[in-house]
């Protein structure tokens, strides 16, 4: 109950962030937001139990995408904030894109079988005792380093690999967008 | 340099130059000195220079005061090196009215400029080490100079500004036990250089950030007028001791250090040798200290028959040179400094040209500015 | 205020010649003056110095020449800029004299070199000679009003740049542009204020509305 | 005694009843002993660098100056709080709490001794929460701390701050990949993220990870004084140039950001240990068979082997302060990014050798 409880705030808090992040004029605030909005989404892969991909969560799009986000927008001529508009005809195709999105996931949701959420809560809280005798018996508990990769480079091989061409489209975007005009 | 890279930058991607305001109340511009520095990055790309913030007229004061008035005074333009002025202004006005200077007076004062010349060098040390972030340097270069203050108080009676000599000679032989002690302090002091020579010299960190830094060539640190070892660094032999003698130190036997390159690197170096050098020179002075009479044959009213003099002398930052012009009476009709740190100021803009903001404080450290010399 | 004191306390000084200022000594002659004197001939003339220092006047026509050829003729090298500086003569014809010391480091030699100017009359600029002189003739124009001509950027250096008056000058005041104000007061001179507090405030006061 | 005994079992069973009150009194006793410690490590360096400088330190304040730190602070909490009307005021007031919480979060997973045993057999840890991913918590952890810094800098104002936020930024992030990879090779080593198991790891192995990690633990060295903003890297302070991020702070704010930099000094050499010196194993005894004998004497013990490692880790730092200028800019990217970076990785590829065919 108190988990469910604590899901929901934390899920609540996202999605207010979420929406700063769009609805914030200043470029900086938006950032900022995002910045609590992924630590609050580490926070929610914590009360699940997904320690490892909350501290990757935490790490990875906090401490290093987050930053040069930051240094981005803080290190940029930004002076065209003021003319730009917030809303305009592309808002209303981004509102039926998220409905339907909404929609189907709400169909999966509702429509599928999930272990009970207090369960897996349960199931991270492991009591460890006389751990001076146990010789380095942690090697055989789940997540360790060696189980994650063989995961990672395994099941996940296929998304990991695809998540680094995303990436380096970005980094030429990015690229191309700073680009002066020829 | 790599002086293409921001322009490479520049060309690819659309940047704006920044304007950053460097002092007047900044720690590196060693006193009220003002840089707009325009900006690519970190890069320097323009300097402009503001100066005078310091400026108290000291030139035409001097048109209102009779010639041995004026002399404490100009200590305050290089107040770290305030016997090496006083010497300047002092020669100058003996030039002007012709005066002999007792050979033991003369003896003395090399002791003396040299002395000062010595703590000027280390306080230069002191803050430019800083200047470059190696702090405990800082401690090291006042201690050092703390001596010298003292032999300062002994016997001048006082320590900053001592207004050393009076116009013909000097005032009062050395007292008791200073010779002694200027000698202790000497021998102390020759392996304490080695030791931060140590420190720094062969430092990795201190070479990467020196050398190849503010790099100015012979001909143009010629050009821009540069004296003392700002010039000395960039290899050219001009030392007012040696070129345009004055005092007594044709009598005595020293080497002037020349630098290579021309960077802050070359300038430290000649700074620290010249310490040595300094040491060497005194410690000659006090063997072979002549015996005599002290003051000269000054005139109680100093009037200058109508004419020009220009006297320079080696200050610890370059020449420091008194051009008086008299018009009969006892006050100068019109006096006029060459401050060295103005003038080697100047050659900052040349230095600093594609540096970085760290360089650019680096560089200010090895010229060696003292911001009252550079107003006036 | 103390410089009054001052000239009524010193000992009666010579009255100081009216017609002007001329150096006296005697005429001192290196092979670079000569060679100049013989170069520009008419446009040079030597002056007399007290301390031997070789100098040469030359008229402003031919200055910047004059001193080109000085720098770089193989015979002279006088390389160096040592110093440049302004002198106000109002009592003369010619009421400002710029002055150059050049030193030649491979030489080991000195001379001077002297222009006269009119009042209100632009100097050559000699920044293209020596880079070193920008500032030096900065320095002139902002103390001493010269104005140079060709100078790539003649600002004030010292002063700030709204000041007004040009301090070198021979009849700018000490005290600066208010000290005759302050002098004329109707005090007078320059009294200590009255132990009363009200009263030295009202005399403040008065001071200020009579500025 | 036994009286004390009971007292004791009545205050357990209540502890037990909410065990919230455990990590309530665990972290209170924490944060305690860190404030003190990074309050008495700003003493510490100051006196120190007044014996390498010849000269005395603060030395009034209190026998032997003990109580500066405490004037400092106050002398921070009077002074008057400053927001520059150029700024942005929340994130102008917001930063220095970002700076300030990420190294004290972190020491939440240290494991400070082998649990302490009760006479009723009951054991205490010394750690608030030894969590399974604590090598990964304190990397995430400490990659937020860099935020503090940028926004501080950005919402001043003020050119000066932002250069030193824009520096510090990207000093951290040059040097967080080293760092991050020099522990990557501990974890290697030890297979687990967990700091107990690492020093239990090294305890097993019976020789401390810095051995097989010597690459590992210069560049763990180097780049966490380029973490910690100190000199040769304090760039984005550098007194002299720059003046850095907290250029427009004063006060207590500033004081945040003060306490933060000696936190992270304390953190890092509380970290050092535990990954490449042994943790709170003591040198040249066997620890474990001892503890079987006096739990309670080893546990003691190894808290004070604990301190003494951190301590000479702090000092190496300090020393190393007190010692070299500093370096430029570009120097110091270059460093990070050309010559640590491959360095830490070939160090991988060492350790992993190691790990292959040393260690069968």
């Amino acid at each position: 109950m108190m988990m469910t409880v604590l899901l929901i705030i934390v899920g609540a808090l996202i999605a207010l962030f979420a929406i700063g992040v769009v609805s914030f004029k200043h470029p900086v605030a938006s950032a900022v937001s995002l910045l609590v909005g992924f630590l609050l989404v580490g926070v929610f892969y914590l009360l699940y139990g997904a320690e490892f991909v909350a501290a990757v969560q935490v790490m990875v799009y906090a401490g290093g995408i987050m930053v040069l986000y930051l240094m981005g927008v803080l290190f940029t001529d930004n002076e065209w904030i003021h003319v730009t508009r917030q809303t305009h005809l592309q808002a209303w195709i981004g509102l039926v894109l998220i409905l339907a999105f909404f929609a189907f996931f709400g169909h999966k949701l509702f429509h599928s079988e999930y272990p009970a959420i207090e369960n897996v809560a349960s199931q991270t809280v492991v009591q460890k005792e006389n751990k001076a005798e146990e010789k380095l018996g942690y090697l055989k508990r789940e997540t360790n380093p060696r189980s994650v990769s063989v995961k990672l480079f395994s099941d996940y091989l296929i998304p990991f690999e695809a998540a680094s061409v995303l990436l380096t489209v970005a980094v030429v975007g990015g690229i191309f967008l700073a680009k002066k005009e020829v | 340099m790599n002086a293409e890279k921001p322009s490479y930058m520049r060309e690819v991607l659309e940047t704006r130059e920044m304007e950053l305001n460097m002092g007047p109340q900044h720690p590196a511009t060693h006193g009220v000195y003002r840089a707009i520095l325009t900006l690519d990055g970190e890069r320097i790309m323009k300097l402009n220079s503001v100066v005078g913030y310091l400026h108290r007229g000291i030139e035409k004061w001097a048109e209102y005061r009779t010639y041995q008035q004026g002399v404490p005074i100009y200590d305050r333009l290089d107040y770290l090196g305030a016997v090496l002025n006083n010497h300047g202004i002092v020669g100058a006005v003996e030039k002007l009215l012709q005066l002999e200077v007792p050979r033991k007076a003369e003896y003395q004062r090399v002791i003396c400029d040299e002395l000062q010349r010595l703590a000027s060098h280390l306080m230069w040390f002191a803050t430019h080490a800083l200047d470059i972030g190696a702090m405990s340097v800082l401690f090291y270069g006042v201690r050092e100079r703390e001596p010298i203050m003292d032999l300062f108080e002994a016997h001048f009676g006082q320590r900053l500004l001592p207004n050393a000599y009076p116009i013909g000679g000097c005032r009062l032989d050395f007292p008791k036990g200073w010779t002694e002690a200027c000698r202790k302090f000497l021998k102390a002091l020759k392996p304490r250089i080695d030791d931060y020579e140590t420190l720094l010299t062969g430092n990795r960190m201190w070479r990467q950030r020196t050398i190849g830094v503010g790099v100015i060539s012979k001909e143009d640190a010629i050009a821009y007028g540069l004296s003392g070892p700002t010039l000395r660094g960039s290899g050219v032999c001009f030392d007012v001791r040696r070129s345009i003698p004055y005092s007594a130190y044709p009598e005595f036997d020293f080497e002037i250090p020349l630098g290579t390159n021309g960077d802050v690197f070359d300038r430290y170096l000649c700074r620290m040798k010249e310490m040595r050098q300094s040491i060497r020179i005194i410690e000659q002075a006090l063997d072979g200290m002549p015996e005599g009479d002290l003051k000269g044959k000054a005139p109680k009213i100093m009037r200058a028959p109508m004419g020009e003099v220009y006297f320079t002398v080696e200050a610890a930052k370059g020449q420091l040179g008194y051009y008086i012009v008299s018009d009969g009476t006892d006050k100068p009709y019109r006096l006029h400094i060459k401050s060295p740190s103005f003038i080697n100021l100047q050659g900052l803009n040349r230095m600093s040209e594609g540096a970085l903001i760290a360089d650019m404080v680096a560089i200010i450290g090895s010229i060696d500015i003292v911001l009252g010399e550079v107003d006036r | 205020m103390a410089d009054e004191k001052e000239t009524t306390a010193a000992p009666a000084a010579p009255a100081p010649p009216k017609k002007g200022w001329e150096p006296t000594g005697e005429i001192a002659e290196s092979d670079a003056s000569k060679a100049l004197l013989e170069k520009f001939a008419g446009f040079a003339a030597p002056v007399k110095n007290l301390a031997k220092e070789p100098t040469v006047m030359v008229k402003k026509e031919k200055l910047v020449e004059a001193l080109e050829y000085l720098k770089s003729d193989p015979q002279h090298l006088f390389d160096y800029l040592s110093d440049m500086t302004a002198v106000h003569y109002p009592d003369n014809d010619k009421k400002i004299m710029t002055v150059y010391h050049l030193y030649s480091t491979s030489r080991k030699d000195s001379i001077r070199v002297k222009c006269e100017l009119d009042e209100g009359e632009a100097c050559p600029t000699c920044v293209g000679v020596w880079p070193a002189a920008n500032w030096m003739e900065r320095e002139a124009f902002d103390l001493m009003g010269v104005a140079f001509e060709g100078h790539p950027d003649l600002r004030r250096i010292l002063m700030p740049d709204e000041w007004e008056g040009h301090p070198l000058r021979k009849e700018y005041p000490l005290g600066g542009p208010q000290e005759e104000e302050i002098r004329s007061n109707k005090y007078g001179k320059p009294q200590l204020l009255p132990d009363d507090l009200e009263e030295a405030r009202k005399i403040i006061e008065e001071g200020r509305n009579e500025r | 005694m036994d009286t004390l005994l009971n007292l004791w079992s009545t205050i357990e069973s209540w502890m037990l009843a909410f065990p919230v009150v455990i990590y309530l009194v665990k972290i209170g006793i924490l944060l305690g002993c860190v404030f003190a410690v990074v309050a008495y490590i700003t003493l510490a360096e100051r006196r120190l660098l007044g014996f390498y400088q010849s000269r005395l330190g603060p030395n009034r304040v209190g026998p032997l100056g003990l109580i500066q730190p405490v004037a400092d602070g106050l002398k921070c909490f009077l002074k008057e709080d400053i927001v520059p009307l150029n700024s942005n005021p929340l994130l102008f007031r917001l930063a220095p709490v970002f700076a300030f919480f990420p190294p004290f979060a972190g020491f939440a997973v240290f494991t400070f001794a082998l649990p302490w045993v009760m006479p009723n057999g009951r054991t205490y840890h010394y750690s608030v929460a030894d969590v399974d991913l604590g090598v990964l918590f304190i990397m995430a952890i400490s990659s937020l701390g860099i935020f503090g810094l940028i926004l501080a800098g950005w919402s001043s104002g003020s050119k000066y701050p932002l250069f030193g936020s824009l520096r510090s930024a990207s000093q951290m992030l040059a040097y967080e990949v080293p760092l991050t990879l020099s522990v990557i090779s501990v974890v290697m080593m030890a297979g687990s993220f967990r700091l107990s198991d690492i020093v239990a790891a090294q305890q097993a192995y019976k020789f401390y990870f810095f051995i097989p990690c010597i690459i590992g633990f210069v560049v763990y060295f180097i780049s966490s004084v380029a973490e910690m903003n100190r000199t040769p890297f304090d760039l984005p302070e550098g007194e002299s140039e720059i003046i850095g991020f907290h250029t427009e702070y004063s006060g207590m704010r500033f004081a945040f950001f003060f306490v933060a930099e000696y936190a992270n000094v304390v953190f890092i050499s509380m970290l050092a240990p535990a990954l490449f010196l042994g943790g709170y194993d003591i040198p040249f005894v066997n620890d474990l068979a001892l503890y079987g004998a006096h739990p309670n004497i080893v546990s003691i013990l190894g808290v004070c082997s604990y301190a003494a490692k951190s301590t000479i880790f702090a000092l190496f730092v300090i020393w190393v302060r007190a010692t070299f200028p500093r370096y430029r800019y570009d120097q110091l990217l270059k460093i990070g990014w050309l010559v640590l970076l491959p360095i830490a990785l070939a160090n991988l590829f060492v350790v992993a050798g190691i790990k292959l065919f040393l260690l069968k």
